[in-house]
């Protein structure tokens, strides 16, 4: 039993012994062989994995969003509408692929796989469990920072390709905004990777026996914030903004184009829920998760789905942005704001590391304890006049937004006992 | 030269990067060409992945794939005179296929006679990147010029917006 | 393993290929990216030298960081030129912009 | 004030005055009178004095007057520098007599004579503004020869006329008292410029209708001319005489035996043998014969007569003073001051070679010059030319040996020849007044009326009775009217003395004196005795006392110079007169004094017949039966043929012109033509033009390689450039493609040094 338990506990590798034990010894593949197939295989689940999820996410979304605009959401296909999604996407695969007239055939049909390729690349890098990761590269975060990026490329892509000028002003803005939103996204990034010390994601994990979100918690709100922008979703969505220009540029795809593109979407949502985990939620690591492999992607799915709601839920409640206003607020206050946030507690903690006695750069939960204080009272600092200069800015605007209003109501007034 | 999942990656790799090369300059149609470049990119990605350079291949997509490639795209959806494709090379591009054959052999021929046979000797050690980062901020590394390499790129950012601004 | 003239070889083909690029092209952003080639297999040949021949110093790698860099700034002055060029002259053909000759 | 100092006085006056008028008075004419006239005053005075101190002091010829300063130190020693000095010894004390005399009484003179008068002369255009100044406007005449004439003010430059006379009169006093030939030489020379200044005073007087007769200009570059060509000989004289005695004084070389002892030896011991003439002269002979050429040049004897004659062109004071008292009579003082030296080698008998030429140069130019005189028509030329034969006297008494009897006849003649030119100075004055009143009661001359002319005169004695009177005392003096004249009592002792030694210079000298003595009266006859044949001489008037107190003067003087030389055995006068102490005064000069020749009567009475015959012949012939207006000269019909040749003077200005001028101007222009031009311009053409050719071939070579090379080249180059301009085309990928070729072949360098090789 003991061996049982302990397999179980750490099921991943029994499965991977297994198999490999599998190809070496019946099938006679030489190790490398055997490793590499495993390989293939595991990529292979991974992607799908992340693919199938993506069905539960659209329904529990929509549920979600339902629930919080006060209706029941879908409930008709299946028990409360689980299958809804699949109706949905049966539906997609049946369509039929239309292709504009002057469209640029080759980019019009690679846009929708890029943009699916760069969000699945990234859970290549992404760690479910102490043994369990796609590959641990040692620059983890710059790899799925890079491979986010592709997706610029790919909207791009369908922008232009499909020979519409809506689909291509849809694009500009969806470049802009990403391009914009990736410097915060990646200054953000960086305050986990100099608080762990290294960019190896399960390094990030390990280091996080405090999660990094009580550690610099304004640091995880801009990561937040750029990560939403990122996907383009809700506040941000001005990329298939429906009121204005149609849908973006994915307004000439239809059937299973279409589908990629949506399925990309979503998962993209969801994966920059898995990153938050892992970067400031402390990904797998819960009680035991060390010991107990297995556990750690329970955590790990929990922490997970707790952020996806955080975003389906401001997804529901904030109206969507002007897009200057969008741009302006990365340019001018985010990528400051994380700059100065940055460079000041990176000071702070070389000037503890120096002055403050017993203050350890990784270690236990007590241990850290000093650190997380000082990073703790630095952040709010920072984000506490953040919070008040932008106030001020508010109310400076509310108050012109009134002289005018005052104003043009007396015109108004004027013009009327003038006529 | 066994057969081995390194040199079948390799083969992909250089068929992307030369294919793209081709097709960057000899593509009719400019975005084809742009689209090429990145295909290329995403190549020469590869091939630093190979030579066990992972962080240089992540700078690459990050920074051509992402941006540049991007850039360039842009620019030439900007700059496209609606009047069509013209014709794309000059007058002189004879001239240009004689220099680059040249350079082709001339090149090829060094290679071939220095380096033909040449195979790593030592591991990359695993701390490459570590040690990277310290050498651009400790003065008997790379500090110079890294402070120097960002005062061009912040040059290069203000020109680039003032020329360009409308 | 991959002896290091194959690297080599797809270096100076990028590279030739980047000049046909350069010299041939007429679109100014077309000989912007044949540039593009060109310093990529710069890269390449630096990468490719510092894995074979002296994997342990760091020069190789950073220098084509540094590369890198320069490549981004040249990439982002031009395509500015190119387009407040094009905004003046309403053209990008290379040939076309030659006030600047006797 | 010793005497020694107030000798160096003498001189100063006149070259004073010379200078004071030249830059200061020369405007106003009465101040140049006085400056001048006041400075011969003083001179005649002082020289008075030293006169009276040198006649006081006992043997004056041992112990003269003599200072001496250096002049030009040629040496260390004082001996054989140049000095220059002051002697004034017997002889230099009679020149002190009458040199001051005579040029006082012509100062005078001249200040009247100058006061008027005019002269035709030619307008060249615009010189007519010239004449504005002169008060009166004459109006333009045209001659015969075409020239346009006009009258000019003679009285214009009187100022310069006075300066120039007091340059002449200081000239002649340096030369007297000179204690060496070189400072004598000075006094020469000065007198030389002064005569061509003088002569040719009125150097723009033309003769109307008589264009090559020769003007004062031609006249003076003559004079200065012939007498440049005696003082040439004299100047080797002198040269010839220091190189052999080392010195020039006086003192040292004539007054010291052994000196003359070596002056003996012969001149030419070598060239004698080849050339008999020359065997017998001895070094003092030749010295003493080319120092008598320059008194031929300077006094006008034979061959260099010619420039007497026509120097009456000057104004008459001018004559008086040049041609008569002074400068001539320095030719003579010479001869006499260098008598010990010619007379080198005679011992009483047989004449050495430079005697006999002097002598028989003098005796020729006596009768010459007489027979030249009678048939003048020129009052002023009748004097000239008997100025000539009177010289002739002195020459031939030198030669002959009696040189107290030449330096008797040359005070004498001084005085009455300078009173004889006054005199026809007054007669010209008085016809040119004539002509003038004449003119203006309507009587018409022609307008080359010639003043001069005696054919024009006649009947003046009752016009003009002063100068008529002294005319004829100066005339008798000249002619030697017996006992009363001086003439007579100097021609005397000549003649006698011609008589001791040669009888052959007797006779050629008694027929001279009996042409003296024709011509005399023939001029008196022709200018005052019967009507006046022109109605100029009708009017002539001339009342200046400027003018005739000099003339009564001289005459005084014409008579009573005589009496101090009358030989002592000569009956009742020699005893009355002192026993001829002119003679025993004079003779001091030398050291040793020579015998008297005792009292012959003879030569006085053959002298006496002379004269008075000749002078009868001429009274009968002009006197008794004046000349008619319009007549003809008599003796013309009498002489024929040679009345013309006496007339033109022998044609001696011709033979000259054809013998000298015309060769000499023949030789000036070949050297002119074949040297100056043909040679000297020709070599300079010739490098002018080998320099041309050089400088064109340089300019061929410059503008042809040069200039086409450069310009060539930079053609070329423009060329050039101009096609490889267009490689900069302004398209960039043809520059990359350029620069990739440019590496390309760098590499391929590379690869082939580095691996390759």
């Amino acid at each position: 039993m003991a061996d049982v338990l302990a397999s179980l506990a750490d099921i991943y590798t029994t499965i991977g012994n297994l198999l490999t034990r599998l190809f070496v010894d019946v099938l006679g593949a030489s190790p490398e062989l055997a490793s590499g197939i495993i390989k293939f295989l595991g990529a292979g689940l991974l992607a799908t994995s992340v693919l199938l999820i993506l069905v539960f996410n659209i329904w529990f979304e929509r549920k979600v969003m339902a629930r919080i605009q006060d209706r029941i959401g879908p409930n008709r296909v299946g028990p409360w509408g689980i299958f809804q999604t699949v109706a949905d996407l049966a539906k997609l695969f049946t369509k039929e692929i239309i292709i504009p007239d002057g469209a640029d055939l080759v980019p019009f049909m690679i846009a929708p796989v890029i943009s699916v390729m760069s969000v699945v690349l990234i859970w290549a890098v992404v760690p479910f469990a102490p043994t369990l990761i796609g590959t641990d590269l040692n620059i983890g975060a710059l790899y799925f920072v890079a491979v986010s990026s592709l997706g610029v490329v790919s909207i791009l892509l369908a922008g232009w390709s499909s020979n519409n000028k809506y689909a291509l002003l849809g694009a500009f803005r969806g470049v802009a905004m990403l391009v914009s939103y990736e410097v915060p996204f990646v200054l953000a990034l960086l305050v986990p990777v100099i608080l762990s010390g290294s960019m190896r994601m399960g390094d990030i994990v390990r280091a996080q026996s405090i999660p990094f979100l009580v550690v610099m918690p304004v640091a995880a709100l801009i990561f937040w914030i750029a990560s939403v922008a990122e996907v383009g979703r809700q506040p941000f969505d001005v990329i298939e903004g429906e009121s204005e220009i149609v849908s973006g540029y994915h307004i000439e795809y239809s059937g299973f184009a279409f589908a990629m593109f949506y399925a990309a979407e979503w998962a993209h949502g969801f994966t920059v829920c898995a990153l938050m985990t892992v970067l400031f939620l402390g990904g797998w690591r819960g009680p035991g998760a060390e010991q107990i492999p297995t556990l750690g992607i329970v955590y790990f799915l929990g922490k997970t789905f707790l952020v996806y709601f955080f975003q389906v839920w401001t997804r529901a409640i904030l109206p969507r942005m002007r897009i200057d206003h969008i741009l302006s607020f990365s340019w001018k206050f985010l990528v400051p704001l994380s700059l100065v946030l940055l460079v000041l507690s990176v000071l702070a903690d070389k000037l503890g590391q120096l002055y403050i006695p017993g203050y350890a750069v990784a270690g236990s939960f007590v241990d850290l304890l000093p650190r997380t204080a000082l990073l703790l009272v630095v952040n709010l600092i920072v984000g506490g006049l953040a919070a008040l200069w932008v106030a001020g800015l508010g109310r400076r605007e509310r108050r012109r937004q009134e002289a005018a209003l005052s104003v043009a109501s007396i015109e108004g007034r004027a013009a009327q006992q003038a006529r | 030269m066994t057969i081995t999942p390194e040199t079948v990656a390799f083969a992909i790799m250089s068929v992307l990067v030369l294919g793209g090369g081709l097709g960057v300059v000899s593509s009719r149609n400019l975005i084809h060409a742009a689209l090429y470049l990145a295909l290329t990119l995403f190549g020469v990605a590869g091939l630093f992945v190979l030579l066990e350079a992972p962080f240089l291949a992540a700078v690459q997509v990050l920074v051509y794939l992402g941006a540049i490639a991007v850039l360039v795209t842009i620019t030439i959806m900007v700059t496209r005179r609606l009047m069509g494709i013209t014709e794309n090379v000059n007058r002189q591009w004879p001239v240009a296929a004689l220099i680059a054959v040249l350079a082709a052999a001339i090149l090829g021929f060094v290679v071939i006679s220095q380096f033909a046979g040449v195979y790593p000797t030592q591991a990359v050690p695993p701390d490459t990147i570590e040690r990277m980062g310290q050498s651009f901020a400790s003065h008997q590394g790379f500090l110079l010029p890294f402070e120097v390499a960002s005062v061009l790129l912040l040059a290069a950012m203000i020109g680039a917006i003032v020329v360009a601004r409308d | 393993m991959i002896p290091l003239h194959l690297y080599l070889l797809v270096s100076a083909g990028l590279f030739c290929m980047g000049i046909y690029g350069v010299l041939a092209r007429r679109n100014a952003v077309a000989i912007l990216m044949g540039i593009e080639l060109m310093l990529n297999a710069v890269n390449i040949n630096l990468v490719a030298f510092w894995r074979y021949i002296s994997p342990e110093s760091l020069n190789g790698q950073v220098f084509a960081i540094f590369v890198f860099a320069v490549a981004a700034a040249e990439a982002a002055v031009g395509l500015a030129l190119i387009i407040s060029i094009y905004r003046n002259r309403e053209t990008v053909i290379a040939e076309d912009v030659n006030i600047l000759k006797w | 004030m010793t005497l020694e100092t107030l000798v160096w006085l003498i001189p100063l006056p006149p070259l004073l005055a010379f200078f004071v008028i030249l830059l200061f008075t020369r405007g106003n004419k009465r101040i140049s009178d006085l400056v001048s006239v006041a400075s011969i005053l003083l001179t005649w005075v002082i020289s008075i004095i030293v006169l009276i101190g040198a006649l006081g002091t006992f043997h004056l010829g041992e112990n003269p007057i003599i200072t001496q300063i250096v002049w030009l130190p040629l040496g260390e020693s004082v001996e054989t520098s140049l000095t220059m000095g002051a002697l004034v010894d017997p002889l230099g004390a009679v020149m002190l007599f009458f040199v001051p005399l005579t040029a006082t009484m012509i100062f005078i003179y001249s200040t009247g004579y100058m006061a008027s008068g005019h002269y035709w002369t030619e307008v060249k255009g615009e010189a007519h503004g010239e004449d504005h100044e002169s008060d009166e406007h004459h109006e333009v005449v045209v001659d015969d020869a075409g020239r346009k004439l006009t009258q000019f003010d003679a009285t214009k430059w009187k100022a310069r006329f006075m300066a120039f006379i007091s340059l002449f009169a200081g000239a002649m006093l340096i030369l007297s008292i000179a204690d060496s030939l070189l400072l004598l030489f000075v006094g020469w020379e000065i007198m030389g410029l002064c005569s061509y200044l003088l002569i040719g005073f009125w150097h723009n007087r033309v003769y109307p209708n008589q264009p090559n007769r020769t003007t004062p200009l031609k006249a003076g570059i003559k004079a200065f001319m012939t007498t440049r060509v005696g003082d040439v000989f004299m100047l080797l004289g002198i040269a010839w005489l220091y190189s052999v005695t080392g010195t020039l004084n006086f003192r040292e070389t004539l007054y010291s035996g052994e000196m003359l002892l070596a002056l003996e030896a012969p001149a030419f011991p070598t060239l004698g043998q080849s050339v008999p003439l020359l065997a017998g002269l001895s070094i003092a002979g030749s010295i003493s014969i080319l120092l008598f050429i320059g008194t031929v040049g300077k006094s006008a004897q034979f061959p260099l007569h010619t420039w007497l004659p026509d120097a009456m062109e000057g104004p008459t004071p001018v004559s008086a003073m040049i041609h008569a008292a002074t400068m001539v009579s320095a030719g003579v003082y010479l001869l006499i001051r260098m008598f010990p030296l010619i007379t080198v080698g005679w011992h009483g008998h047989g004449y050495p070679p430079a005697m006999k030429v002097i002598a028989g140069v003098g005796a020729f130019t006596a009768l010459f010059a007489a027979t030249i005189s009678i048939a003048q028509r020129d009052v002023k030329k009748v004097l000239a030319y008997s100025t000539i034969s009177q010289l002739g006297y002195m020459v031939a008494a030198v030669g002959i040996g009696a040189y107290i009897a030449a330096a008797f006849h040359l005070m004498t003649h001084a005085i009455f020849k300078a009173l004889l030119f006054m005199g026809s100075g007054s007669v010209i004055h008085a016809v040119e007044h004539g002509e003038q009143h004449a003119h203006h009661e309507g009587h018409h001359f022609p307008i080359d009326f010639d003043a001069q002319d005696m054919f024009n005169m006649g009947g003046l004695w009752s016009r003009i009775p002063v100068t008529a009177w002294t005319f004829l005392v100066g005339g008798m003096a000249l002619s030697g009217f017996p006992l009363i004249t001086a003439g007579f009592w100097s021609k005397d002792e000549i003649l006698a003395d011609a008589w001791l030694h040669a009888p052959v210079v007797f006779f050629v000298l008694a027929a001279a004196a009996f042409l003296t003595g024709f011509y005399t009266m023939r001029q008196i006859g022709l200018t005052f005795a019967g009507k006046p044949r022109t109605h100029a001489a009708e009017e002539a008037t001339q009342r200046d006392w400027r003018m005739n107190l000099p003339l009564i003067v001289l005459a005084v003087f014409g008579v009573v110079a005589g009496y101090v030389g009358v030989h002592e055995d000569f009956p009742l006068l020699g005893r009355l007169f002192g026993g001829n102490p002119f003679h025993h005064f004079v003779s001091q000069t030398l050291l040793e004094s020579p015998e008297v020749a005792l009292f012959d009567w003879t030569p006085v009475l053959l002298s006496v017949i002379v004269a008075v015959g000749g002078l009868l012949v001429g009274w009968l012939v002009y006197v008794r039966r004046p000349l008619e207006v319009g007549e003809a000269d008599p003796l013309k019909k009498v002489l024929g043929p040679l009345y013309t040749l006496f007339e033109n003077k022998y044609y001696f200005d011709e033979l000259y012109e054809v013998a000298f001028i015309r060769p000499s101007q023949w030789l000036a222009r070949q050297i002119y033509e074949v040297i100056d031009r043909g040679m000297i311009d020709g070599l300079l053409h010739f490098i002018a033009r080998s320099t041309e050719w050089w400088a064109f071939r340089n300019k061929d070579f410059d503008t042809g390689v040069v200039n086409r090379g450069v310009d060539s080249m930079a053609e070329g180059i423009g060329e050039a450039s101009d096609s490889f301009k267009y490689v900069q085309s302004g398209r960039i990928q043809q520059y990359l493609a350029v620069v990739a070729a440019g590496v390309l072949m760098l590499a391929a360098v590379f690869i082939w040094a580095l691996f390759l090789h």
